[in-house]
């Protein structure tokens, strides 16, 4: 039993985020709504009395500077647990690093499976998450018969988050004995989507599976719109972002999306919401994003699980108490606890843009 | 000022000339032996990693610094030797064989991009070697059976003789040996026949040719050299993280590699050392700086990015011989010491000649 | 003074660049001991005809025949490894190394160990090393050259580098040696300096010279035999008296 | 005084290249600067020319200090040098080469005169007018970096070693050239040259140069009449005098 | 008999459809990547300095044009010619401020600077314009043309004119003026044009000017296709490979090479296997590379001895 970083008045939680590298622009959010969280925790009195010490470590968006910023918040910072931290090849690097040392990491932002099989399962780790295959696959497997969906393809990114998204789409399609139609990748970082939507168009694909975040998802769409191609898009839960329905103007109308999460815009009558919308903007200025109502959510939780600890904060009854913490916000679509320390249940919903904003069409199941 | 008296031509190119050289590299060397006593783990561990990028920023000092061929894409032969020795751990070759043998995988993979090298250089070889990368990080994304995929690998921590060398401090005398070992060799290899057909072929091809050296030969051996080195420092990079994911390796690692080269001055494993050790503590010094800033400031995102930018472009802009250059003036300055000038090293104008007729 | 099959022989040479003919149907042979100068108006292509032999161009036709054997289609690092060493027009050093670096590198041909014995700085490694670093040494004594030994080329005065560049072609032991104007760029002392060292590199150490040049003097005082070139043939060729006295030599190079 | 120099020194890092120079050009004078290889002169002359930057010592052109002023502020104000080592375009035609000698001109029609000049001077640069200037011969590129300066119309003209690598007809001929521009349009020129003899037969004054300073000055007919000038410069008037048992030893003559 | 040749030719009209569509679709990307290849042929051609900046100005300008015209209100064609002209004054400062200083040092200490640079400038667009992507609209946005059946998106019309434009304004101007020769002379021999009078430092701070409006232009037409976002400025790598593709040093090099690496790329993606795509640019310059080291448009010759 670890308890490293708790002290009488204080306990140290550290977080490391791509502040320097290719996401950097995303995480002003994560960061602040933790935070913002963590802040009023302290206000509060803190956790039995401590208060919450966040150390924030830049990993760039690179496994082995992660690596450097965790060995610094162990080693020198020695924190008690990682918190939010940003990124899959990042939280892959350091999660044997960081259970190894006794280290609690709870809501690391990266896919939740792949973390719990490098951790090697170990207890320290609590994901939320929710799995991109998983989620994707339950989606579909809904709407395709519900849509009468044939030829369903996919256009995913490179890298782990593409692998996920296939890795949803392809039991999904083979539980409904199909197949995909084409598939077609792009490298983050890419500005044109003709290719790919062209490719769709010519294997004569009546549904997109756009494995895509925001700005890809807004091109694709554009590309449609262009080519005036009557097709369904439907868009993984990365993209079902109101940045994309915001942004995307004309060209993400009618744009499908999986939710698994609720969305909340200004004007919502949530009272939880908010209020965290209107401290967020007293804090920051600015409006909060899902990433940053997801994070703030996330450290509720992460804030219950402590004091559930009790007074005598170790790693063991960190865990212990975590496992029986349950959560439910403003963000969540129902109650969700930990199951083999993953968040669960994973629900979804199928929203759509009308007008700008996301519309839900199917409600959570 | 100091002079020589030399009875044998060997003391001339011996790698210690001086008494005060042996002094001087015996303290460094005791110090760094002895440091994983003194020092936290946590800083043992930083050490660690910097011994790593020194390798490698020394193995492509031996081609872009000394051969004078430019690579964009030596992240891809780190890439090649990490997955390579964590490959062949994982099939059960044990750690000292394998990081050899990585090594060579990785030098091979050098050979096969050294062939373009023969037609091409300067920007266009620059170019060759970064789509060489860029096809590299696509082949490890996809060929999952080895490499895992895009969702990664796990590295066996190194064992030597049933003693595990993962803590922090076995690790770091087992970079400090490694690179210790390549230093030596290169700096051997440097100042032998080899090493003066490198720079032979750097400075005139057309001299290098008529003194009979195999240009082309020299031009590919010199990949194979690099990228075995570098591949080297891969080996020990992948314990280092612990698990591989292609985004280890990106073009921004190999632009860190060519700015430790540059920065640290062209053509002196001295100054590959000095670019590693800058580049590598670069990330600390920002984050150093940044606690003196205002919190509003220092929490604006691309601020990171800004004063590494800063401070790149401060050390380009005064020192454009390198860190190594610097080292040397300021050597001369103290060797002369009671007559050296106030403004000895004084700037006189330059002007950019064409490389493009090279 | 001629002996009786030449050294070097090129026989029928072309060389063309698109539509211009740089060198057309030239001629020269190259007897054993002998000093021949090549002169010639300026892009008359004695360089071309030089760099022919040493392969940087592709001769467009003819061959060229080094003690018998027809090199004009070797690769270009062998014509060293034959002996043929030679100097450039324009100075090709290594300008970032030592004076002593690039006597060393004139060193190549004759091998520098295997790369294992370098990397470990074996005892035989350094026994040749030190070997080479003598006959270096001799050649520093030769040319005069101790003062610069350590000094880098590049900062080196115009007349210095080119001496340097005439010692890194003696260390590599030619039997024959090229020079591309070795006197330009020296004063009158100097090329004084350089009519000795020439003549001593022929009686001395038996190599044959090839030299282009626009020095009348020099050409005068060391030359056994005189070739004049110009538009890429042989114009005049014999004793540097009878070849001066041509009357198209006179209208085309000398001038009145 | 066209130009007065007055104490200029100028280091390149730790060495000083160049002290205490004084030295002056007269209006329609060529000035011929000897020396041996290193003394300084093609310092003295980049100094002047802007191209790098005095220590200390001050260089008046027609009256105005001109010592660390940009290159090209220098050149526009007609100090116009012709730098060692044959400095082209490798990348533009001939012809281009010759135009940017006539850059900083409006007069378009002279312009064409003096193009039609130069080719007139040097016809080998009519021929290859197309031709990228880096592949031409040697001498060629000489003739075009000397042709391209009398393009700026210069006021004071510096030549660095106008004759390296110009066959002995262009290299009498580049003097003959010199006087002329000189008495058509009253430039001042300021030689630097190893060809000792040519140059002191056609200047008007001469400086020697040893070891970075000015060891003597006087008119060249006068230099010329000076025994160990005559001695270290000249050849001692002869040939270089191989034959028999001619003093083989060094005698390098320096004046410290 | 019949029956199947229809069907047959009805399969072909849609292959060729597709084929068409993905040309035009190749063309209209590859002006994008010629757009911005050009800027950075510009300063190498001039200077030889290789701008590893110019992809951060083009987001410097797309972010300037969105808050331009987001937050001031200004109309898009009120905003062209006005962060044109502000980027171009900038980067005529980051030449006489920064880069000047290292006239004269070996290349790689350009490249190292201006990626330096871009370090600073990326940080710095993150710093005043916030981190979020963003967009707007310009005159074009959702219009698009069908030309016999194929599809084409007015705004990558209006980008094709535009690079063409450029291409052929600057291949005049190298070509004809006394100033575009003498900013090649400059980079050739920059000692000997400072000789001849050429004001060689205000020279190339004018051609960085000069691309500094290129990246602009770019910037501001291009960010309305994807979005106003940081990572933009990654499109330099295409670029560099049009440029290299091309032959360094020439403009219609840059244009044929930006267009054959669009088309590239689209042929790849719609009839090679999935995942060639990304790859199929890089093989094809490694091996056009080794077959023609210097490009298909380079400078030929190598130094003479
Ligand atoms: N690569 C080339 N392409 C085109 N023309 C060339 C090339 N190389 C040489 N030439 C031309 O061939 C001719 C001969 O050149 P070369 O260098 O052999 O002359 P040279 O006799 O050495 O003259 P110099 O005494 O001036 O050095 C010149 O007119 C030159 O312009
Ligand atoms: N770039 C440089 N860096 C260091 N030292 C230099 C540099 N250029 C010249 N020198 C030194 O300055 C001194 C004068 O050189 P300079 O070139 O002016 O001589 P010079 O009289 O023109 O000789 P030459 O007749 O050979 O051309 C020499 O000792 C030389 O070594
Ligand atoms: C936002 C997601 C699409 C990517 C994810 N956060 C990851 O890096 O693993
Ligand atoms: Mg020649
Ligand atoms: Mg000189």
């Amino acid at each position: 039993a670890r308890a490293a970083g708790v002290s009488a008045d204080a306990i140290n939680i550290g977080m490391h985020l791509d502040l320097s590298g290719p996401t950097a622009s995303s995480m002003p959010m994560l960061r602040n709504a933790t935070e913002l969280a963590f802040g009023q925790a302290n206000a509060a009195g803190g956790v039995h009395g401590r208060q919450i010490n966040m150390i924030v470590e830049d990993n760039a968006g690179q496994p082995q500077q992660a690596v450097r910023a965790v060995q610094k918040l162990i080693r020198s910072d020695e924190v008690f647990a990682l918190h939010n931290s940003f990124g899959s090849g990042p939280n892959a690097a350091t999660m044997g690093l960081a259970t190894g040392a006794g280290v609690v990491v709870f809501a690391p932002w990266a896919a939740s499976a792949v973390m719990h099989q490098v951790s090697g399962n170990s207890p320290l780790l609590f994901t939320t998450v929710q799995n991109y295959n998983t989620t994707t696959q339950r989606a579909l497997e809904r709407v395709i018969p519900e849509w009468g969906v044939e030829r369903p393809g996919v256009i995913y990114m490179e890298g782990p988050y593409g692998d996920l998204i296939r890795a949803g789409v392809n039991p999904a399609l083979e539980s409904l004995g199909m197949s995909t139609a084409e598939e077609a990748a792009y490298r983050p970082g890419e500005i044109d989507f003709s290719s790919q939507v062209a490719r769709m168009r010519a294997a004569g694909v009546d549904l997109i599976i756009a494995g895509t975040i925001i700005r890809e998802t807004v091109a694709v769409m554009a590309e449609v719109k262009k080519l005036d191609w009557d097709v369904k898009v439907l868009c993984a839960i990365p993209g079902r972002s109101t940045m994309v329905a915001q942004l995307g103007g004309a060209d993400t109308e009618g744009l499908y999306g999986i939710g698994g999460w609720q969305l909340h815009g200004a004007e919502t009558s949530n009272a939880e919401a908010q209020a965290f919308i209107s401290a967020y903007q007293e804090a920051y200025g600015t409006m909060p994003d899902e990433n940053a109502a997801n994070a703030y959510s996330y450290t509720n939780w992460f804030l219950s699980a402590l004091r559930g600890a009790g007074e005598d904060l170790t790693s063991d009854s960190f865990v212990a108490a975590a496992r029986a913490s349950g959560h439910n916000d403003f963000t969540t679509y129902t109650e969700q606890t930990f199951v083999d320390n993953h968040a669960m249940p994973e629900m979804v919903s199928i929203d759509r843009v009308v007008d700008g904003t996301w519309e839900q069409q199917i409600a959570p199941f | 000022m100091r002079f020589d008296y030399h009875t044998r031509y060997r003391q001339g190119f011996a790698l210690l000339r001086h008494r005060s050289d042996w002094l001087s590299y015996g303290l460094l060397a005791a110090a760094l032996l002895a440091l994983p006593m003194l020092a936290s783990t946590y800083l043992v561990g930083e050490l660690g990693y910097v011994f790593i990028l020194c390798i490698a920023s020394m193995g492509l000092m031996a081609l872009t610094g000394f051969t004078g061929q430019v690579s964009l894409g030596h992240a891809s032969f780190v890439a090649i030797g990490a997955y390579a020795h964590a490959w062949l751990m994982a099939q059960g070759v044990p750690f000292a064989a394998s990081l050899p043998l990585a090594a060579l995988i990785s030098a091979a993979a050098g050979l096969v991009v050294g062939i373009p090298a023969i037609r091409v250089s300067g920007l266009y070889l620059a170019m060759v070697t970064l789509a060489f990368a860029i096809v590299v990080e696509q082949i490890i994304g996809m060929w999952r059976g080895v490499t895992g995929g895009y969702m990664g690998m796990m590295v066996e921590t190194p064992q030597l003789l049933g003693l595990s060398l993962g803590s922090p401090r076995v690790f770091y005398y087992v970079c400090l040996f490694v690179a210790a070992l390549v230093l030596l060799a290169l700096a051997n290899l440097m100042r032998s026949g080899i090493g003066r057909a490198f720079t032979g072929v750097r400075d005139s091809e057309a001299a290098a040719y008529a003194l009979g050296i195999e240009v082309n030969r020299v031009k590919v051996g010199a990949f194979g050299l690099s990228a075995g080195i570098t591949g080297l420092a891969g080996g020990l990079m992948a314990h280092h993280i612990g698990y591989l994911t292609p985004d280890a390796f990106t073009l921004l690692l190999s632009l860190d590699l060519v700015l430790m080269v540059v920065i640290g001055g062209i053509g002196s494993l001295r100054g590959a050392i000095l670019g590693a050790v800058l580049i590598s503590l670069l990330p600390n010094a920002v984050a150093a700086l940044k606690s003196l800033l205002p919190a509003a400031m220092a929490r604006q995102t691309g601020l990171e990015i800004f004063v590494a930018g800063l401070v790149l472009a401060l050390f380009v802009l005064f020192e454009p011989t390198g860190l190594n250059g610097r080292w040397l003036k300021l050597r001369a300055l103290i060797e002369s010491f009671p007559l050296y000038r106030r403004d000895m090293f004084r700037r006189q104008k330059t002007y950019m000649k064409s490389e493009r007729n090279r | 003074m001629s002996s009786a099959t030449p050294l070097l022989e090129i026989d029928k040479v072309a060389l063309h660049f698109g539509g211009l003919a740089a060198i057309s149907d030239l001629s020269i042979s190259v007897n054993s001991g002998e000093v021949l100068a090549v002169i010639g108006p300026n892009g008359a292509g004695k360089t071309s005809m030089l760099n022919l032999v040493t392969r940087v161009f592709d001769a467009s036709r003819g061959s060229i025949l080094f003690k018998g054997e027809d090199i004009a289609r070797l690769p270009r690092a062998r014509i060293a490894h034959l002996g043929i060493a030679r100097t450039f027009q324009n100075i090709e050093l290594f300008d970032a190394a030592s004076v002593l670096d690039n006597l060393l590198l004139g060193r190549h041909r004759f091998g520098a160990g295997a790369w294992w014995q370098q990397v470990l700085r074996t005892p035989a490694l350094t026994r040749r090393e030190e070997a080479h670093r003598a006959r270096v040494e001799e050649v520093i004594e030769f040319l005069d050259l101790s003062p610069w030994r350590n000094a880098p080329v590049a900062g080196l005065p115009y007349g210095v580098r080119k001496v340097v560049e005439l010692g890194r072609a003696l260390c590599a032991e030619p039997e024959i040696l090229f020079l591309d104007e070795p006197a330009s760029g020296l004063n009158p002392e100097e090329s004084r300096d350089l009519a000795f060292w020439i003549d001593d590199i022929r009686s001395d150490l038996g190599i044959t010279v090839v030299m282009i040049e626009h020095d009348m003097a020099l050409v005068n005082a060391v030359a056994d035999r005189v070739i004049c070139m110009a538009q890429g043939r042989v114009l005049a060729q014999g004793t540097a008296a009878e070849v001066q006295a041509h009357p198209d030599v006179i209208s085309a190079y000398l001038g009145a | 005084m066209m130009l007065d120099v007055q104490n200029l020194e100028t280091w390149y890092g730790p060495i000083a290249a160049m002290k205490g120079v004084n030295l002056s050009v007269a209006e329609g004078r060529i000035v011929a600067v000897l020396g041996a290889n290193g003394a300084g002169k093609t310092t003295l002359l980049n100094t002047l020319a802007g191209v790098i930057d005095p220590f200390k010592g001050k260089a008046l052109f027609q009256g105005a200090e001109v010592q660390g002023l940009d290159a090209d502020e220098v050149a526009r104000r007609g100090l116009v040098l012709v730098p060692e080592g044959r400095h082209v375009y490798p990348f533009l035609s001939v012809r281009d080469n010759l135009m940017m000698g006539a850059y900083a001109r409006k007069d378009r029609d002279a312009v064409a005169r003096d193009i039609a000049r130069v080719q007139e001077w040097f016809p080998r640069l009519k021929e290859r007018d197309s031709q990228h200037a880096g592949l031409l011969s040697g001498g060629e590129q000489q003739m075009v970096a000397i042709a391209r300066a009398y393009l700026s119309a210069p006021k004071l003209l510096m030549l660095d070693e106008p004759s390296l690598g110009l066959s002995p007809m262009l290299t009498t001929e580049i003097f003959g050239i010199i006087r002329r521009i000189r008495d058509e349009t009253g430039t001042a020129v300021l030689v630097v040259e190893q060809n000792a003899a040519v140059a002191l037969a056609h200047g008007d004054d001469g400086y020697i140069m040893e070891l970075g300073r000015i060891v003597a000055a006087d008119s060249c007919a006068a230099l010329t009449r000076k025994e160990d000038i005559r001695e270290a410069y000249l050849g001692g008037g002869g040939g270089y005098g191989l034959s028999g048992t001619a003093q083989r030893w060094k005698r390098r003559k320096t004046w410290r | 008999m019949g029956r199947q040749l229809r069907a047959w030719r009805a399969r072909m009209n849609t292959a060729w459809e597709v084929f068409a569509q993905v040309t035009v679709n190749g063309i209209a990307v590859g002006a994008i990547y010629a757009l911005v290849a050009m800027g950075i042929v510009l300063i190498h051609k001039a200077t030889e300095v290789l701008n590893f900046a110019h992809g951060d100005l083009l987001v410097l300008s797309a972010f300037s044009a969105w808050a331009l015209i987001t937050h001031v209100g200004l109309p898009f064609w009120a905003v062209v010619p006005l962060v044109g002209a502000g980027i171009g004054v900038i980067a005529y400062g980051l030449d006489a401020v920064i880069v000047r200083r290292i006239a004269g040092q070996p290349q790689f200490a350009g490249v190292m600077l201006t990626i330096a640079m871009a370090f600073m400038i990326r940080g710095a667009v993150s710093m005043g314009f916030g981190p979020e992507s963003q967009s707007y609209d310009t005159p074009w946005t959702g219009q698009t043309s069908e030309l016999g059946g194929v599809a084409i998106g007015n705004l990558s019309l209006v980008i094709m004119g535009v690079s063409l434009g450029i291409a052929a304004a600057l291949w005049l101007f190298f070509r004809h003026t006394r100033l575009g020769v003498a900013m090649q002379a400059a980079s050739q021999n920059q000692l000997a044009a400072h000789l001849n009078g050429v004001r060689v430092k205000r020279l190339n701070s004018l051609v960085w000017a000069l691309a500094g409006v290129t990246a602009a232009i770019a910037g501001m037409f291009l960010a309305p296709l994807s979005l106003v976002d940081t990572s933009l400025w990654l499109i330099t790598l295409k670029a560099l490979a049009a440029i290299v593709l091309g032959g360094f040093g020439s403009l219609p090099g840059a244009l044929i090479g930006g267009i054959l690496i669009g088309l590239i790329e689209q042929y790849a993606g719609v009839y090679l296997p999935d995942g060639s795509r990304d790859i199929a640019p890089y093989l094809v310059l490694i091996v056009v590379l080794i077959l023609r080291p210097r490009g298909i448009l380079g400078d030929a010759h190598g130094r003479r001895v």
